[in-house]
């Protein structure tokens, strides 16, 4: 049985700006969430100020929620997992649990926005301590920190005047299993390092990297002026282990263009943890029985690879992180794109 | 008031330096024409004083005098002035004399001719100034003057002899002075002397810096010769003072004495005029030196030294 | 010579610790080599001076580095000075601080505009007025410069000594007492320096062959200052800019002449700064307009094969860098062969930002000076003669051509080899 | 420590000198800081930096142009700066060091350092007078100054770098020769600075004296020999330079 609705797993960004787009197109929309609130994400981490002009991405959250909220032609259901998926293009059938009952939907696309999960730094091959040492954080656990404008060292509340980020944690990494790059980490440590340095005037704040990888905006009004206005240091090369020296952190690595190695002590040492797919996203993978690559994340690009919302069944698209790592602008652009091919899919279908 | 000539000798460990001499052979000249005396003035402590061929010498004795002491001499040979009223007291102007001989005359409100190259017999003196650009008569007022003379000036034999010294305790007592003497300080052991060596290329102040030192070194290697300078080079720190020629450094009598950048200030050519061979290169072709030197040449120290190199 | 570093020691040469002398060898130790602290604070102390802000915006790209001339001899390179600031080095207190020539070819390729130029006077001026460590040889010309008003420390009374023997009359504006078309300042080389007298007597010549109506400041001329200001002595050079544009301004002309590079940049550029604001051109700029007029003047073959050397504050700094080669090519005779380094990217001779004043500090840690440097690129093109255009520069690289066994190339500023065609010597 | 630094202006000797009756011309020369007076306000600093103090410059104003002295030497580190409002150029070191020693004598100086001498001391240096007028202990001749307490101890050069270590107690004058560094550079800048925030104190002169000279002729020196004069470029006379001394064996 043809369905003309729109069915969208995920109320992140994508998830969000899917259900926004489809419904401004005229499409009917269903999305449901795992969670008992929109907002992805962002909205779970607290994530502060990620999007253009500086805006708390957040709250720019709440906006796209309530857009989706007040929309009648979009119908939200919260505390909603997919069971099992049957049928083709233009008339799936997926049995649902939304707040613990079942339910049965029909609908006539599907858009997967599962999105992703931080890595986890136990898990990296140097010797970080990440769960040894209470000043080693990672970027999430400093952004909640910048939010409440209450940057301490988790170790005895003082606050840090030395701090490193350390890029590239759970990214590039054959070792790991992750060798894709993970696209934000760069940036967000960026920001995260203006933010310390607005925060904590006397601060020094070095990153340590293996290359800088920003663009658009990122380079634009992250990278540059953290540089040039906010004294930000940037230090080619890895750290490749944090030790323990006092009450302080050591970190021990090679500075490369010094062609020297560096033992220096820090207060506080940010992981830029780089991102996974999701639980979520793996499982709705497995159970619509479509391709993930080999990281887990949602094979997307379709047959001429140039379709970059296309999944491996036809009618069932991807937005956002559940297809590899994107910043919150990808995943929107990408939640737009989506939406289209859903809405014109199911036209296709019903003319 | 006398008519007769003081003058205030200079000592150190036992032997007197040339310039009292040569005060001394004046002195003589000058008592004779005004029918006083030359009397040579021996401030010290044992010192074998008969050794000039002055009318009288007179020489003070004081343990407290053993070495010199610019606030002991100064007040010995003040009182001695006044006592005797001599018509002119000449001092060599010498790192002693210079310390004395201003001293003396605004103590005494007796006039004083500094860089004094001649005397005449009305007691005019011809003195160089500014630098030796400038040669000066002049003739003091009142009836005593205070002459201090430059080393060289006249010759050493005629102030040699064997008068025998009359020696007096000191005039004034010589407690609580408020100078001390501590010790004496030798050169640097280890260089080289270069009252010693034959040949010498001596740099000035138009060497520039010390880096370009090592120019003035490598010439004076390839002619087997050392190098010394004149003052300011010393007192930039770019050579040790023990190759310091001049007033305040040593008097050098080598066969070859090659100047570059020197321009030839009095104290400097009082310790080297009498080398045999002086070749001074210089940019300023008014440069004293040049009146001195047998050999001249107004051009670029260092294109000069590097074109010698060449060819050496 | 590839290979392992071997770990390098430092020695002072002047230690005392504790009242004992541990001169020299005493001291010696192996240079640290591990990194334990990292100071962001050297880099803002430098981009923190006025004028000085971009220092902190190198992303460390390299760029420059393979185009610094300094480098080309050494180890040097203003991404290095980031580097050396970021871990540990305080630029106002190092060697480094008076290397830079301020020749400007990093910030041609710098993606970032890190302005060298403006940095390096900055952090110079600092370590000036903080006491710390110049070159002696530069505080010789800053004294130089304040008292007799020009860095060679002649009497300014001697400043127009030359212009008796260049062959023809050259008028001093004060005697002239009218109106003049150019006013020619000469500058304190070819015033005083032996080699820059030679260039001046033959702009002289030229320039009245040409019939042009100039005059010189004669004695009233002081040193215009540029060098020593991009050295760090601002203060020195705004004392002789407020002077010399006192003296221009006293005077009726309606366009100035100069002979060296550094003034043009200095009245051109950075005299306006101070109130000065009148056309000013550089010799090859105001000959190759007479061009015409000029060629046939040039009746004397001059037969040698010439390579132009661009002097960075002409070329670089000011853009002038076709007219020399018009000169030059107008010279009957004359074959102009290129050094591969050439006007954007020409090579610089070491003299510009007080490097004039600093060659034996700047030997201390170069392999070789810039000037020698130039000076072989300039041999192996086979050329006889080495044309400039700048007064620094005939001396430099007279002293060059020798010192690298090049003697067979003639080192003659462009006016003298404009002077030959014209007179046939 | 009270240090004061007495200095002369006096005709440069860069260039050459003219003459108008019976001296120098001096409206027609420039005046300079002695040379050794440079030495001396550095020995001065040097001691300030090393015992604290003030150090005050101390001058006669022969021609109305020593506030440029005074400002570099405020520059170079001196506290504060005095001129005696003589204008008179021809005043000898007699008259100079009575008007300074009167100026000095308010001061409380603890030490009072000049140049040890100067090229227009034609009738002595006024270090040493001043001492005789300020009844304080004088040495000359010193490239050393090291104080402790109210004592200091000089170097005091004779000559070939024979010399003596003398004790002094305080207050004294001190004849610089040379100072224990080379004087430092006083950027312009910082003149420039100090010359628009410096007050220079000014005292009329007090105290006649002269030197009891009078000037009978004053000329350059007539030359009795003179250099031959190697002629043409620098090669040339190198080559002839090196000619002759290979003619005189010494090559």
């Amino acid at each position: 049985m043809t369905s003309g609705k729109v069915l969208i797993i995920g109320g992140g960004p994508a998830g969000l700006e899917a259900a926004r787009s489809a419904a401004e197109l005229g499409g009917e929309v269903i999305l449901i969430e795992k969670r008992e609130r929109l907002g992805g994400t962002p909205d779970r981490e607290s994530y502060a100020k990620l999007t253009h002009h500086w805006r708390d991405a957040s709250e720019a959250m709440a906006d796209m929620a309530a857009f989706v909220t007040s929309n009648k032609n979009v119908e939200v259901k919260y505390s909603a997992e997919v069971k099992s998926i049957s049928g083709e293009a233009g008339s799936f059938t997926v049995e649902i649990e939304a707040g613990g009952a079942a339910e049965s939907i029909n609908a006539g696309a599907v858009i997967i926005a599962t999105g992703f999960q931080h890595f986890d730094p136990g898990r990296a091959t140097q010797y970080y301590n990440y769960y040894s040492f209470p000043d080693v954080i990672t970027l999430t656990d400093l952004e909640k920190m910048l939010k409440e404008h209450n940057v301490v060292r988790p170790s005895n509340g003082e606050t840090p005047k030395k701090i490193a980020f350390i890029q590239c944690v759970g990214s590039r990494d054959r070792q790991i299993g992750n060798e894709y790059c993970s696209k934000v980490c760069c940036g967000i440590a960026s920001k995260q390092a203006i933010e310390l340095r607005e925060q904590i005037p006397d601060s020094k704040v070095m990153i340590f990297y293996i290359d800088m990888r920003m663009y658009g905006y990122w380079e634009n009004e992250i990278y540059w002026p953290a540089q040039e206005k906010y004294k930000v240091n940037y230090v080619k090369g890895l750290v490749s282990e944090v030790l323990k020296k006092g009450d302080k952190l050591l970190i021990r690595g090679e500075d490369t263009t010094m062609s020297r190695p560096m033992e220096v002590t820090m207060d506080m040492v940010v992981l830029s943890v780089g991102m996974e797919p999701s639980a979520g996203t793996r499982a709705v993978a497995q159970l619509m029985g479509i391709q993930q690559n080999k990281y887990g994340f949602i094979e997307a690009g379709g047959a001429g690879g140039l379709d970059p919302v296309a999944t491996s069944r036809e009618g069932i698209f991807v937005a956002g992180a559940a297809s590899g790592p994107s910043d919150l602008d990808d995943s929107i652009a990408q939640a737009g794109l989506a939406a289209a091919r859903a809405v014109a899919s199911i036209r296709k279908v019903m003319a | 008031m006398s008519n007769d000539i003081f003058v205030i000798t200079e000592h150190m460990d036992g032997k007197f330096s040339d310039v009292s001499f040569e005060l001394v052979g004046k002195a003589k000249e000058l008592a004779s024409a005004l029918g006083g005396q030359a009397v040579a003035v021996v401030v010290g402590s044992g010192t074998a004083s008969n050794v000039f061929a002055s009318d009288s010498t007179i020489q003070v004795d004081d343990t407290a005098l053993s070495q010199f002491n610019p606030e002991a001499y100064g007040k010995v040979i003040e009182a001695l002035v006044k006592d005797k009223s001599p018509r002119l007291v000449m001092f060599g102007w010498t790192a002693t004399g210079m310390d004395l001989a201003a001293w003396l005359s605004a103590r005494l409100g007796v006039p004083c001719a500094a860089y004094v190259k001649n005397i005449g017999a009305d007691l005019t003196m011809s003195c160089q100034a500014y630098g030796g650009k400038m040669s000066a008569d002049v003739a003091p007022e009142g009836d005593m003057a205070i002459a201090a003379v430059l080393a060289g000036s006249f010759p050493v034999e005629a102030g040699q002899g064997s008068t025998a010294a009359t020696t007096m305790a000191s005039p004034v007592a010589l407690d609580g002075l408020k100078t001390k003497f501590v010790e004496a300080i030798k050169p640097a052991a280890g260089d080289v002397d270069i009252t010693a060596q034959t040949k010498l290329v001596s740099i000035g102040r138009g060497i520039g810096s010390k880096d370009n030192v090592e120019l003035a070194e490598e010439l004076a290697g390839k002619l087997g010769a050392t190098v010394s300078s004149s003052r300011p080079v010393v007192d930039a720190g770019w050579l040790p003072r023990t190759r310091q020629v001049g007033k305040s450094g040593l008097k050098v009598k080598p066969k070859l004495y090659l100047m570059l950048g020197i321009s030839g200030a009095p104290e400097h050519l009082e310790g080297m005029k009498s080398a045999e061979l002086i070749i001074a290169i210089n940019t300023d072709k008014k440069a004293p030196i040049f009146n001195v030197a047998h050999y001249g040449a107004t051009a670029d120290l260092f294109e000069v030294a590097e074109a010698m190199l060449e060819l050496l | 010579m590839a290979g392992p570093i071997k770990a390098k020691f430092v020695e002072k040469e002047h230690a005392v610790v504790d009242g004992v002398d541990i001169s020299g060898h005493w001291n010696r130790m192996f240079e640290q080599r591990v990194i334990t602290e990292y100071t962001p604070e050297l880099i803002e102390k430098i981009a923190d001076l006025p004028n000085a802000e971009s220092f902190a915006n190198c992303y460390q790209c390299a760029k420059c580095v393979s185009v610094c001339p300094v480098d080309i001899v050494g180890n040097y390179g203003p991404r290095k000075l980031y580097r050396y600031a970021q871990t540990g080095m305080d630029l106002t207190e190092a060697p480094e601080l008076w290397l830079c020539t301020t020749c400007k070819n990093c910030l041609r390729v710098c993606p970032k505009e890190v302005d060298m130029i403006k940095i390096m006077p900055a952090a110079r001026e600092e370590a000036i007025l903080q006491g710390k460590f110049v070159p002696a040889e530069l505080q010789q010309a800053f004294e130089n410069t304040a008292k007799s008003g020009n860095p060679l420390g002649q009497p300014q009374r001697k400043r127009d000594a030359w212009i008796k023997d260049a062959g023809v009359e050259i008028p001093i504006i004060k005697d002239l007492a009218r109106p003049v078309d150019v006013l020619w300042y000469v500058g304190s080389y070819p015033s005083y320096h032996p080699r820059g007298i030679d260039a001046a007597s033959a702009a002289a010549r030229i320039f009245s062959a040409l019939g042009i109506d100039f005059a010189i400041l004669g004695k009233e001329e002081k040193d215009d200052a540029d060098s020593q200001r991009l050295a760090g002595e601002k203060g020195l050079f705004e004392m002789m800019a407020e002077s010399n544009i006192a003296t221009f301004n006293n005077y009726e002309w309606k366009e100035m002449v100069v002979t060296g590079p550094h003034e043009l940049n200095a009245f051109k550029n950075v005299y306006p700064k101070y109130g000065f604001d009148r056309p000013v051109i550089h010799y090859t700029t105001f000959l190759a307009r007479h061009l015409d007029q000029l060629k046939e003047l040039l009746k004397h073959e001059v037969n040698v094969k010439v390579t132009y050397h661009d002097p960075c504050y002409l070329g670089r700094h000011n853009g002038e860098y076709e007219a020399p080669r018009k000169l030059l090519e107008a010279i009957p005779g004359v074959e102009l062969v290129e050094m591969q380094r050439n006007r954007e990217n020409g090579y610089c001779c070491g003299g510009g930002g007080g490097g004039m004043w600093m060659d034996s500090f700047t030997a201390k840690h170069t392999t070789m000076r810039l000037s020698e440097k130039r000076a072989m690129e300039a041999a192996s093109t086979g050329a006889d003669v080495l044309a400039v255009a700048c007064p620094f520069e005939v001396s430099r690289f007279a002293d060059a051509v020798k010192s690298t066994g090049n003697e067979h190339v003639d080192v003659l500023d462009i006016l003298e080899l404009l002077d030959k065609s014209m007179r046939g010597e | 420590m009270n240090i004061v630094v007495a200095i002369k202006h006096i005709p440069s000797i860069a260039d050459d000198l003219p003459v108008k009756g019976n001296n120098v011309d001096f409206d027609s020369v420039d005046f300079v800081l002695n040379e050794f007076d440079e030495q001396s306000i550095e020995q001065a600093v040097l001691v300030k930096e090393a015992v604290g103090g003030t150090v005050t410059v101390v001058g006669v104003d022969m021609i109305g142009e020593l506030d440029g002295v005074l400002h570099l030497a405020l520059a170079k580190g001196a506290d504060k700066a005095v001129k005696i409002t003589g204008d008179d150029p021809a005043a000898d070191s007699h008259q100079q060091a009575k008007w300074l020693a009167e100026a000095i004598k308010g001061m409380s100086a603890d030490m009072v350092f000049a140049g040890v001498q100067a090229s227009n001391d034609l009738d002595g240096q006024i270090g040493p007078m001043i001492a005789a007028h300020l009844d304080m202990p004088y040495i000359g001749g010193v490239s050393s100054v090291e104080v402790a307490g109210d004592s200091a101890t000089v170097n005091k050069e004779f000559a070939g770098g024979v010399g003596a270590k003398y004790s002094v107690s305080l207050p004294m004058v001190v004849g610089v020769q040379a100072s224990t560094k080379p004087p430092r550079y006083a950027p312009v800048s910082k003149v420039r600075q100090v010359a628009q925030t410096a007050t220079i104190e000014k005292v009329a002169p007090s105290g006649d004296a002269g030197s009891g000279l009078t000037f009978k002729k004053m000329a350059p020196p007539v030359v009795t020999g003179h250099a031959e004069m190697i002629e043409g470029s620098s090669k040339d006379v190198a080559k002839k330079i090196v000619e002759l001394l290979k003619s005189k064996g010494l090559a």
